[in-house]
């Protein structure tokens, strides 16, 4: 056991530190869920990918610096301390980049992840849809075989960044006789097909958080498969693994939130405003899962490093961030009494209103990539080994 | 000794439900948003009419002459149909305090329903419901209330569109309500929101029964999961407990000459602290138990959402009002 | 609406209060699960039933004095404020009583409510098996018949008051080979019938709070079965109503319990020990709770009075007292700090370990008489209509 | 950056669990109870023989010269065992602050396991573990520490009869422990604690695990049931998370040169806030998945709920660790 940064690590903290310093936005961009913020983002994505810092840990040859996980970890942390904006990025880098490197041909390797480090791509997942939930081998959308192209036809939801990516993967049903998990297929599919329409749909505090996406007989090469035809289940399931666990929600934004959550405290007190001893307990609460979040996150990295997967674990940290994040959010608010409920416009809000929207962010962390509900159930076959039926 | 409402009450609940289930409609909360004022149209004067405004007037006012027993459940009725109207403000705070202090003109043009009252009251926060649009606000201050008509307000944005709140920047102009209770006021305000809560609570339980009922995956219902059922038979515990100190403290309000200060204030704290905690319940399970719909803007469950997370902490939050207890109880 | 209790009531009051005053034993009593604690709580059922006490909702020919639930709630709260002792009787009284008014026939009626009312006859129940816990249904005990008596060959467990007690009422299998519900019958049994033997099996601070009951060959007299034979399971379920309802857990134990949860509060202040704001804001909690309690019984009972019968609505009570019995006793411990683990005998325990003692007590609740799990089961599916399956 | 342990701590780690559930089985803390002194015969003596009971005494004084990172997780098989004999206090406090101290012949007869050692620490309430029992107290006052060896001890039963506690009524001769830090032995107990606290949970977990995969109702085991497998979930969850920040707080306190005072009590505080409600959660869920077996005298598993329930609350509970870390954190 060693906590110690090693000499190699200060260094690349400090280069990574530094560099963020002199190059995040001055301001905070607009919301990535608008078309003029998407394009903030995006522009930020170039930023970062031009310093080499968009995609470190991969392969210096697709625009990473082929960080280790440690390095990972010591630039999240750093990145969300900045205050540096959300990723526009984050659905391709984290969920689909794992499966191009896993099942991607070369030839859709050298094409897509260049353009995603980069930000000329920014991807949205198409995976849900309205009778496919949580439940995803109850997936409809049909792509029928016709030559060298698909023919989709159906619709998904809950696409996040669907209302302007520039790409999408999709699970979609090849083989309409096949039941449940058999005959779906991982498929590209480019946001200008023809024969997809998209509808931006508003989170509950109306910004165009998702979209849904309506396929008539649209047209999509058969070179965009992930993967091979019928196989989709699986690639897919190496995906949801890399969503449930380490890739997506690394220590470093709750580390953020929760340090941004005891400042707001010495706030509040510097405004002469008395602090209830039991929303300091709250505060102090959040800040020590946030802490017990990363140290689970670093022993999990140290496993995983001496060639360990990982598996069912995953749901372990997915039910955990997520409550730990509805909770931060949900003690800033409380904190903040009659101004916890401002919108960002309002005149006293606090932070721009940052605090609600993180909660209405956070209060979909529960739901998505499998909720909580079944997160547990795993923990309990999988992990626990309880009896399934 | 007999806890339970009369015919009377249960008729004037259902008419009262009746109404609102056909005039407020989520539609027509949904129009308010983009309307002038928030409010739905045609609902002020029909509640007018049937009387509920003027519950709490004396009936040589020309009021009913009722208490807020009789008026508890119809606040449950204005939580459950999510009506933006400051309904509670008007009818359960600023209307008997128009009464106690004698001001009949004030009184008459409210109970009529030809103005809408809206309260600033120490127990409230700094944000006022409905403040620009409303005729007359009941302001604490100084030790006393006052009906101010003229006043500059500075708009505050709620995450709920429908609670059009507003900061008193200037009051030019006053008319004092003596003979009208501060702390009565934050008593019947504060019950008045429990009385909410528990209607917002009982909307977000039968709409994610609805829903969980019908919304099958994994080839079955979501509702025949057990981590669903137990969810929402917690939402279900948290009302059944909750709405019988709603009631209880409503009894306690209305007889001041059986329940001194701290007695009320006990039973009251009690009322909005239980029903603060079920509707953030609710707010929680309704929330995850339809998913990803749930979380939607077109969806009307957010209407209940919104409202709850703001009733939940208006005038004084669960562990504010659990400090009244306390103190009551000498602990 | 009258929430004032009338001069009658009033009256009802003030003379079971006083008579509580001039009667109740001057010293605790010892733990009604030791032989001689036993007969002390005996003893102090047959004062109670001298003056009238014992039964007060009983009809007077039995002992009792009619009590309308009014009352019945009035004097519930009166007894335990007092701070009399627990009763020996309660499952006798609280869950085979109102099957006999109900099921009985004459002369069963005439027979056992007397002697329960009295102290005479003290009951245990007999459901539970190893095989079947929350599950009645899979009751295997078998019960014979042999000419005008029953032989039964089995095992009952979690008796509670089972080592001592002269009777018990049990439900066994007459009819072997139907299946679940079919083919119980409920017999009522007494303690020394020849061919049962008692095992008392310790709660986990070893205190002899059950027994375990082995019947071998053991005879019972045909016309001690109540209702009808085969129909042991409907006539089960109607005290199973009970025993989850209002009967057994009147507000008045929980409401005595908070008091004097606030009195510890004050007493530890006047020790010169600091209340943490958050134990005190657990204590409030826990009190406000035993209103809540309170007047959901209240108004339980108008409905009652009214014709309402209580159905499914009674595992909301259940579910609700026993979570709120732990965490009154849970409270206290945590206020006691490291005093909290005192057992009885220590020197420093604080009113003679009473706190621990109920919350092992309290710990048995969301267990026994169907786990809150199965209640909140037939919450959602009873009282809300979930679908079951 | 490396957050695991090395295969020598793997190993050391297996063997102590190994001896433990050969020599310290139930039965055999059972068999305590009514002995005279409340341990387990032999433990003692095997403990210090495969060098447990010297883990943190230097070399040059006969120890092993380990630090605590070696020991943390021993003292977490200790709860999995659930181990009668004072061995947290004796080597994870004692024995440190006697060599810390240059007690030479304390020391000595401490790691050779001819005595053991208890402690009296201001973090750890009025009542000590084993004091009849033990040869020496580490006790602290004035802001120091002393090592007593003729003391007198009022017996106090806790529910769990593994615990012997006793409250030191008089003190009749000490030796002042000069050099050695009572804050240091404070953080080491609440450490230890901690790690003996995730032990008891596991424990608890296991066992749970078991039974419900076996014990059946209404057709199937327990253990298929959604509402069962979600208590079991959150076990598992607290533990998850609790136990890599009391690895932490081990190196923490085994790295001074790099971790002041203020840090290394943040750290011993967030692990033992932690592992008393992982401890905690694990009793309730335990019980209540067991059913009524677990409520009996009989059947183990009282074992470790009384253990969990003391070791909770025991060298500091959660609320208060939290308030160290709220100081830690300046807010």
């Amino acid at each position: 056991m060693d906590l110690e940064l090693s000499p190699r690590h200060l260094e690349f903290r400090d280069e990574c530190r530094s560099w963020l310093a002199a190059n995040k936005p001055a301001r905070p961009l607009r919301s990535m869920d608008t078309a003029a913020g998407f394009e903030e983002h995006r522009e930020w994505e170039r930023v970062l990918f031009d310093g080499g810092w968009s995609v470190p840990g991969w392969p210096a040859s697709y625009g990473g610096r082929d960080c280790d996980l440690i390095e990972w970890l010591i630039y999240e942390e750093e990145y969300w301390l900045s205050g540096a904006p959300g990723r526009v990025s984050a659905n391709g880098v984290s969920l689909l980049a794992p499966t191009i490197f896993n099942f991607g041909t070369q030839a859709q390797q050298d094409h897509f992840l260049p353009k995603m480090a980069s930000g000329e791509h920014i991807w949205a997942q198409g995976w849900s849809e309205p009778g496919a939930g949580s439940d995803l081998a109850a997936i409809a959308t049909r792509a029928i075989r016709d030559g060298d192209h698909y023919v989709l036809n159906g619709q998904k939801t809950w696409c996040s960044r669907g209302a302007f990516a520039d790409w999408i993967f999709c699970i979609v049903r090849t083989d309409p006789e096949a039941e449940r998990h058999a005959g779906l297929t991982y498929l590209l599919v480019p946001a200008d097909a023809p024969g997809l329409e998209r509808r931006p749909i508003g989170r509950l505090d109306g910004e165009p958080g998702f979209a849904e996406l309506f396929f008539d007989d649209c047209r999509v090469r058969v070179d965009n498969v992930l993967g091979e035809e019928g196989q989709g289940w699986a690639v897919a399931m190496a995906a949801a693994g890399s969503e449930r666990g380490l890739n997506l929600r690394s220590p470093g934004r709750f580390m953020a939130a929760a340090e941004r959550l005891t400042e707001l405290v010495r706030t509040l007190r510097a405004e002469q405003r008395e602090i209830d001893p039991r929303r300091r307990d709250e505060v102090t609460d959040a800040w020590i899962r946030a802490q017990a979040y990363r140290w689970q996150t670093y022993a999990t990295a140290a496993r995983l490093m001496d060639g360990a997967e990982l598996g069912s674990e995953a749901s372990l940290m997915k039910v955990f961030w997520s409550e730990l994040d509805l909770e931060l959010h949900a003690t800033a608010l409380r904190l903040l009494g009659d101004r916890g409920e401002l919108a960002a416009g309002a005149p006293d809000a606090v932070d721009g209103g940052r605090w609600l929207d993180g909660y209405v962010f956070a209060l979909s962390g529960p739901i998505y990539a499998g909720t909580n509900e079944i997160q547990r159930n795993i923990i309990a076959e999988r992990v626990l080994g309880l009896p399934r039926r | 000794m007999r806890f339970s409402f009369t015919e009377e009450q249960d008729m004037f609940r259902d008419t009262v439900r009746d109404l609102l289930a056909d005039v407020c409609p989520p539609d027509a909360v949904r129009a308010g948003w983009d309307n002038d004022d928030g409010r739905v149209p045609g609902l002020w004067p029909a509640l007018a009419e049937m009387g509920m405004l003027s519950i709490l007037a004396p009936e040589e006012d020309g009021g009913l002459g009722m208490d807020e027993v009789d008026l508890v459940r119809l606040l449950e009725e204005t939580g459950y149909a999510g009506v933006p109207d400051p309904i509670m403000e008007h009818v359960a705070v600023a209307v008997p305090a128009l009464a106690e202090a004698g001001a009949s003109g004030h009184l008459a043009a409210a109970i009529a329903g030809e103005t809408t009252c809206t309260i600033a009251l120490t127990g409230g926060g700094d944000y006022v419901v409905d403040a620009e649009g409303a005729d007359l606000v009941v302001v604490e201050r100084d030790g006393g209330l006052v009906a101010a008509t003229e006043y500059r307000v500075e708009p505050q944005a709620s995450i709920d569109r429908s609670r059009r709140l507003g900061k008193l920047v200037a009051v030019d102009s006053v008319d004092p309500l003596s003979g009208a209770d501060p702390i009565l006021a934050n008593d019947r305000a504060a019950l008045g929101t429990a009385a909410q809560c528990i209607g917002v609570a009982r909307r977000l339980l039968d709409s994610t029964v609805d829903y969980v009922s019908e919304r099958r995956q994994f080839g079955k219902p979501v509702g025949t999961y057990q981590a669903v059922k137990h969810h929402l038979a917690d939402v279900r515990l948290g009302i059944e407990f909750a709405a019988p100190l709603v009631h209880r403290a409503a009894w306690s309000v209305a007889h001041p000459e059986s329940h001194d200060v701290t007695t009320r204030a006990r039973d009251v704290s009690m009322a909005k602290a239980m029903a603060a905690d079920a509707v953030d319940r609710a707010c929680r399970a309704g929330l995850q138990c339809h998913g990803a719909i749930g979380y939607t803007d077109e969806y009307d469950l957010q209407l209940w959402l919104k409202r709850g997370w703001a009733l939940a902490a208006a005038h004084g939050d669960a562990p504010s009002h659990r400090d009244r207890v306390a103190d009551a109880l000498g602990i």
